[in-house]
């Protein structure tokens, strides 16, 4: 038991941080807001120049071969600095999604050819790769345009970047597939946060890029911890900007933050921040432990066993890191007042960021319910 | 104790009703702080005015039908249900207007109360400063006297539908020897004011729903100074009242918005939709869905949308029966700005992936309703003295602790 | 609409108050820990004397005719005085139960005329009321004695005052039954509140003995809107002795309500309070008027309507009340430090009082439920 | 970042398993707070004395293992999750001996660590006054010297365990011209001090888990002065360290209850018990089954005993490489016993009805564990500084907020 990032791991995420700080301050958010593909290609740019794309990717395809616990401090910094980018969908979830690829069933060979493909495009950055990881595809929502639809074998997802990606990784009925941009329709729908580019798909499952030997269920698991580690830096950006700001502003003759209503309206998201970050680290490391369990076959635990203690730490994580988003954007909007209430003040792109990562992969009551189940209940 | 309605209060009511049911826009106006979208809700006003249903309360003669505070209630409850546009005028109408019959003279009750109610002038609150939010006593805009005139100069900040109004009601300082709240005055001041300078200031949804005002040498007749030179923190404070209690926000409008709540909930709890626990291990976490945690959530919003309802009613019969509000109506300000957020906030929970989706998302529930009343919302807890105060007045004005 | 009390009932509830003043003072409330009883027999006798007892049978019966509106504020007072006393079971609703049981069905003869019996003994204070109204019986709690007992017939239910009361009223697939006390076996189960007298009631159904005509439904609500009462006046009591306590402790150098953390734990109390108040004024009124209807039969409104609005009135009250109690307890023993967790400080005859009523007739998360349903949910 | 167990760890895992498993009793104790149950847990300490499992943490002279911080944590999970009686010697081994092994002399430790390890001498902290309670630093019983001796007058508070207990760790003023925490000693004191009255006082469940100190003329030896005259504060300070931090509470406990609660959830969660919505128009409101609500609750609370044990683990790790735990203690503190009244609560609220039932009642739950459990939480939040404090600290030297 060793509850400590190594030296490198520590350096590389102070690096990224930055990075994070140079290339991404909040002017840099603002833009994005008016891309049209909603991130810095330039900044993506240097990020594939520094390899960091490359961090998940096994090193026999020419990455880093690192994992979930190499990257969890990074996705956190970028939590911090609200940093709109794709490392989530192509990074986090993409290319080891990728990677895993191979040694395909017979009806997934086209996948898993492909997938071989786009994972060294991927790790270079010449594609983007996107992903949307849900169900087996017997749940829908009302209210999409699925009604309208009569074809049924139209399945439909909400994806983030789908239209700006070159290939998307798409779930149905718990197994993944693999689809090319062309091969799916987008309809972008515009979202509160003006960096995300949702769209809706609609694509038809295609059993050859069926990315067989994935499991759909350890990615899901992925996106979820890495919106948790982004939720967790949000949260820790909007900490430390209130606290400045309240030290600085004063009523009544003395700082605002000399109130203990204030103080402990900032201490409860001090708390939630310190105790959904090691929740977050711990997931990390079972989705690690998972992987290579999962690539090794079962040995001293049934893999059985490995998934579902990993979706309880994931589930875990995922909630207690949405609630301290959601509790740190609401504080901290009250905190700052008015003025955080306006669209000049920069709190504002962090307080959307936490509401749609929140959300996203699972919101803190969805994975209370995932994990309830998980316990038996 | 009855909670029946008598039947003139039910022919109140049907009446609002039909007009509300035959008239209120099928199409929804644009936001009332776009350009357009202020132009449409001043003639929605002129249509309610017209109609002598923009200010029921008021006297007849000001437009209004001089009715009861309970037809009032129920003239709300009607409005909100019956999804009929916002209220462009509502800072005026709900904020000046108490304060305009109980300080005015005759001849500013003549000169602001008709066109205040008809819609053709639109009022804008300009008592923040930057220096000067939740001590509001701090402000420094100063009014030095010029004979008949006062000359402004200062800078006041917050002012919502300030960037399209036609004029401002201020509060400013007019001996600056006097400390804090003493030597203040309360002036009106049109838009047109040489030395004014009205900048519009995005909110958070980035419409611009605010403003600023900056004062050089502006000039205003005396003329226009509400209540007496000096008295303006008196004054003023009537009006704070009337912002914290029933005027501002009507139990109607929660309500209407707990109603729709249990809509949503309705129209999601399909069972089918409803993820089943087998499938949880798997990657699907249910989105879109009912699940029983939002009942109970949706149960609790109803529940105190109604325990606001009968608070306001019993706040009522209190009034009419010559009893003041005071401090409580700290209390209603803490309870509707926090039941709007839970409001909201639980319909977002319930939409899942598909909450953040704005007006422009061709998936989004009720055209982003949900989204931009939440964002309406979180302006609740903060503006017209943040929940923090109103709590430090209930403690030290209900309770009698002690001040410090 | 006129949301107010009648004169008469004011004076009512203030004579009411007066008397528990003075006649139920904490020593007293802590006598009733001891006795068998768990209620001051003297003090049921001077409001037997009062009239008290008869507030809710009709006039025909010797009673005051009065209704929910009458009783509401008497309860709401024996909250704040923590009065051990049965006016729930008995006055609130086994004396109305008991003069609806008339004009009954043939197989609720013996019941209809029993109940008039135990109406005048009940109105005079001879012979003691209680209750126990649930469901239908399809719905019982693992853990109780139930599962050891073969004979299927035999009923479970857990009833206040059970071994004290002469005759309780108790509820069967959705009908009432009126049973002597002969009827059931008891089984005290000792409370946290010590003047609880809870027992496990074991009976048989007996159709002879069914109170027809007399709606389970308006019977629960009965009690649940007296239980909503009671809580409140609990939850004003504890926060006013908690707003005295903290004007003249001090910490610090001056008195601890002086602190802001205090401050905005009372204002949350003050504002349950004022919030769920009028709540239940508004229940009590739809109590009262749902009986109207029911005893006359459908006029203006078809009682179907009448039920169901009158179970939302309800439902939303309980609720409130019930938080309002749970929350004042929970703050006012913090805000009282660890004086307050003593025994012999009185703050815990209410504390008590508080856990158990808000749980009792229906807990505020049980009532969500049913008023979710109710509204279609 | 490696989350499993090294071979060593999982052997010293598996060695406390085992030996609880065959020795933790089968019936429960009675409350360590009654004459007899004191003796029972007394005796319960000698017996994990005698196998070396009182104090694994300490060293091995002192009848520990010198084990690890990851080590103490298996411990307790494992202790807690084998429904080990309660540690009755928990104020001394946890409070006052960090304190003694940084303070106290050779002789001292000599003399104090062992009786304190084998359930010998049961130790009760007296700190509060009744005018002193979270600001401490106001006390005022004094300490005289006369000689070698202080003589000891006044009143102090609070002293769990006190009633029972054979020594007490006190901090008195033996500068009474000294202000505030200047001027404070830490004595330690037997309960047979001539001049001093132990007076039980119950608790809020009626078992005199308190106790009052009163000192009138009472003599202690300078024997007894734990580190310097007149830096008891300081000394002191060592101490809540440990209180609020990792070694009052350790996150197996809560973890155990969380598993608990997992269980009562799964035994209520039969669908045959839960209510079906049609009945709802009907009386009954369902007792005693786990709904949705209820489920959300469990999972927050089993998440938030797993967040707690990662923090710890985290903590252990910087402890291990020489860091100081310092005010984040404090986060600990608000955490686990907010944490400890959530999981008793949501139990509480699922068994409905039967929630009120004592241990003498026949169809309570587990015995009635769970109201005690819940009546024991209560005092979490209030004792070792209030939670009010406790946020304060953070907000003042975490985040560096102004004191005013």
């Amino acid at each position: 038991m060793k509850f400590a990032f190594t030296e490198e791991q520590q350096v590389f995420a102070e690096t990224l941080s930055d990075v994070f700080a140079k290339r991404c301050p909040p002017e840099a958010v603002r833009a994005c807001w008016d891309s049209p593909v909603g991130y810095s290609e330039d900044l993506w740019g240097t990020l594939a120049e520094m390899g960091v794309l490359a961090i998940t990717a096994p090193e026999d395809a020419g990455g880093l071969g690192g994992d979930e616990r190499d990257l969890v401090q990074l996705m956190e910094a970028a939590g911090r600095a609200a940093a709109p980018l794709p490392l989530l969908e192509h990074v986090a979830v993409g290319i080891p999604a990728l990677a895993e690829a191979k040694g395909a069933a017979a009806e997934g060979a086209e996948g898993a050819a492909a997938s071989q493909h786009w994972l060294s495009q991927a790790i270079s950055g010449e594609a983007l790769v996107t992903a949307g990881v849900r169900d087996k595809g017997t749940v829908r929502d009302k209210g999409t345009a699925r009604d309208k639809n009569a074809d049924s074998s139209t399945q439909i997802q909400y994806v983030n970047y789908a239209a700006q990606a070159d290939v998307a990784i798409l779930s149905y009925q718990g197994e993944l597939y693999l689809a090319d941009r062309k091969d799916y329709t987008t309809y972008e729908q515009p979202s509160v946060d003006g960096t995300r580019r949702i769209a809706r798909v609609e694509w038809s499952p295609d059993a050859a890029t069926r990315l067989a030997g994935v499991s759909a269920s350890l990615t899901f698991d992925r996106g979820a911890t890495a919106a948790a580690a982004y939720c967790v830096g949000l949260a820790q950006h909007m900490l430390d900007a209130t606290v400045e700001y309240v030290k600085e502003r004063e009523q009544f003759g003395k700082p605002v933050g000399s109130y203990q209503a204030v103080k402990h309206h900032l201490a409860d998201v001090a708390k939630a921040i310190s105790f959904a970050r090691p929740s977050v680290y711990a997931a990390a490391w079972a989705v690690s432990q998972s992987a290579v369990l999962q690539r090794a076959g079962s040995e001293n635990i049934t893999p059985e066993n490995a998934v579902s203690d990993r979706a309880q730490y994931v589930s875990a994580a995922k909630s207690l890191a949405s609630d301290a988003a959601d509790l740190a954007a609401a504080k901290c909007l009250q905190c700052h007042g008015a003025i955080g209430y306006t669209f000049e003040h920069d709190l504002q792109l962090w307080l959307k960021r936490a509401w749609t990562t929140s959300v996203s992969w699972g919101s803190a009551s969805q994975h209370r319910h995932r994990l309830a189940t998980l316990l038996g209940i | 104790m009855d909670l029946t309605f008598t039947p003139a209060e039910q022919t109140f009511r049907d009446e609002i009703r039909s007009w509300l049911r035959a008239n209120t826009p099928t199409e929804p106006l644009k936001s009332m702080d776009t350009p357009d979208g202020f132009e449409q809700h001043r003639e929605w006003e002129k249509k309610l005015f017209a109609a002598g249903w923009s200010v029921p309360a008021w006297p007849e003669k000001y437009g209004g039908r001089d009715c009861s505070l309970v037809e009032w209630l129920l003239y709300e409850e009607e409005y909100w249900a019956s999804d009929a546009p916002g209220r462009v005028s509502a800072n005026g109408v709900s904020l000046l207007a108490p304060t305009i019959f109980e300080f005015a003279t005759d001849e500013q009750q003549e000169r602001f109360l008709l066109p205040m109610a008809s819609g053709e002038e639109i009022w804008s609150q300009g008592w923040s400063e930057p220096n000067a939010g939740s001590d509001l006593a701090a402000l420094s805009t100063r009014a030095v006297r010029d004979g008949e005139w006062f000359v402004l100069n200062g800078q006041k900040t917050w002012c919502s539908r300030g960037a399209f109004a036609d004029w401002f009601f201020c509060l400013v300082r007019t001996d600056p020897e006097a400390e804090r709240h003493r030597g203040l005055s309360y002036l009106l001041i049109p838009k047109d004011t040489e030395g004014l300078t009205v900048r519009p200031v995005a909110r958070i949804d980035g419409e611009p729903g605010f403003a600023e005002l900056f004062f050089e040498d502006a000039r205003v007749h005396e003329s226009n100074l509400l209540g007496e030179e000096g008295q303006g923190w008196a004054v003023a404070m009537a009006t704070t009242g009337s912002e914290r209690g029933l005027n501002l926000r009507a139990p109607g409008r929660f309500m209407a918005a707990a109603d729709k709540l249990v809509e949503l909930g309705k129209s999601l709890s399909d069972p089918a939709l409803v993820n089943s626990a087998e499938d949880a291990t798997e990657t699907e976490v249910a989105a879109g869905t009912t699940d029983a945690v939002a009942r109970d959530e949706i149960a609790r919003c109803w529940a105190e949308s109604r325990a606001y309802r009968w608070v306001c009613y019993e706040a009522a019969e209190r009034l009419a029966g010559g009893e003041a509000l005071g401090s409580e109506a700290s209390f209603m300000k803490i309870f509707w700005s926090e039941l709007d957020v839970a409001i909201n906030a639980t319909a977002l929970n319930m939409l899942g992936e598909r909450a953040e989706f704005t007006a422009a998302a061709e998936d989004a529930d009720r055209g982003g309703a949900w989204m931009d009343a939440y964002l309406f919302a979180l302006s609740g807890p903060i503006y017209a003295g943040t929940n923090e105060i109103q709590r430090n007045i209930v403690a030290e004005r209900v309770l009698g602790l002690p001040r410090r």
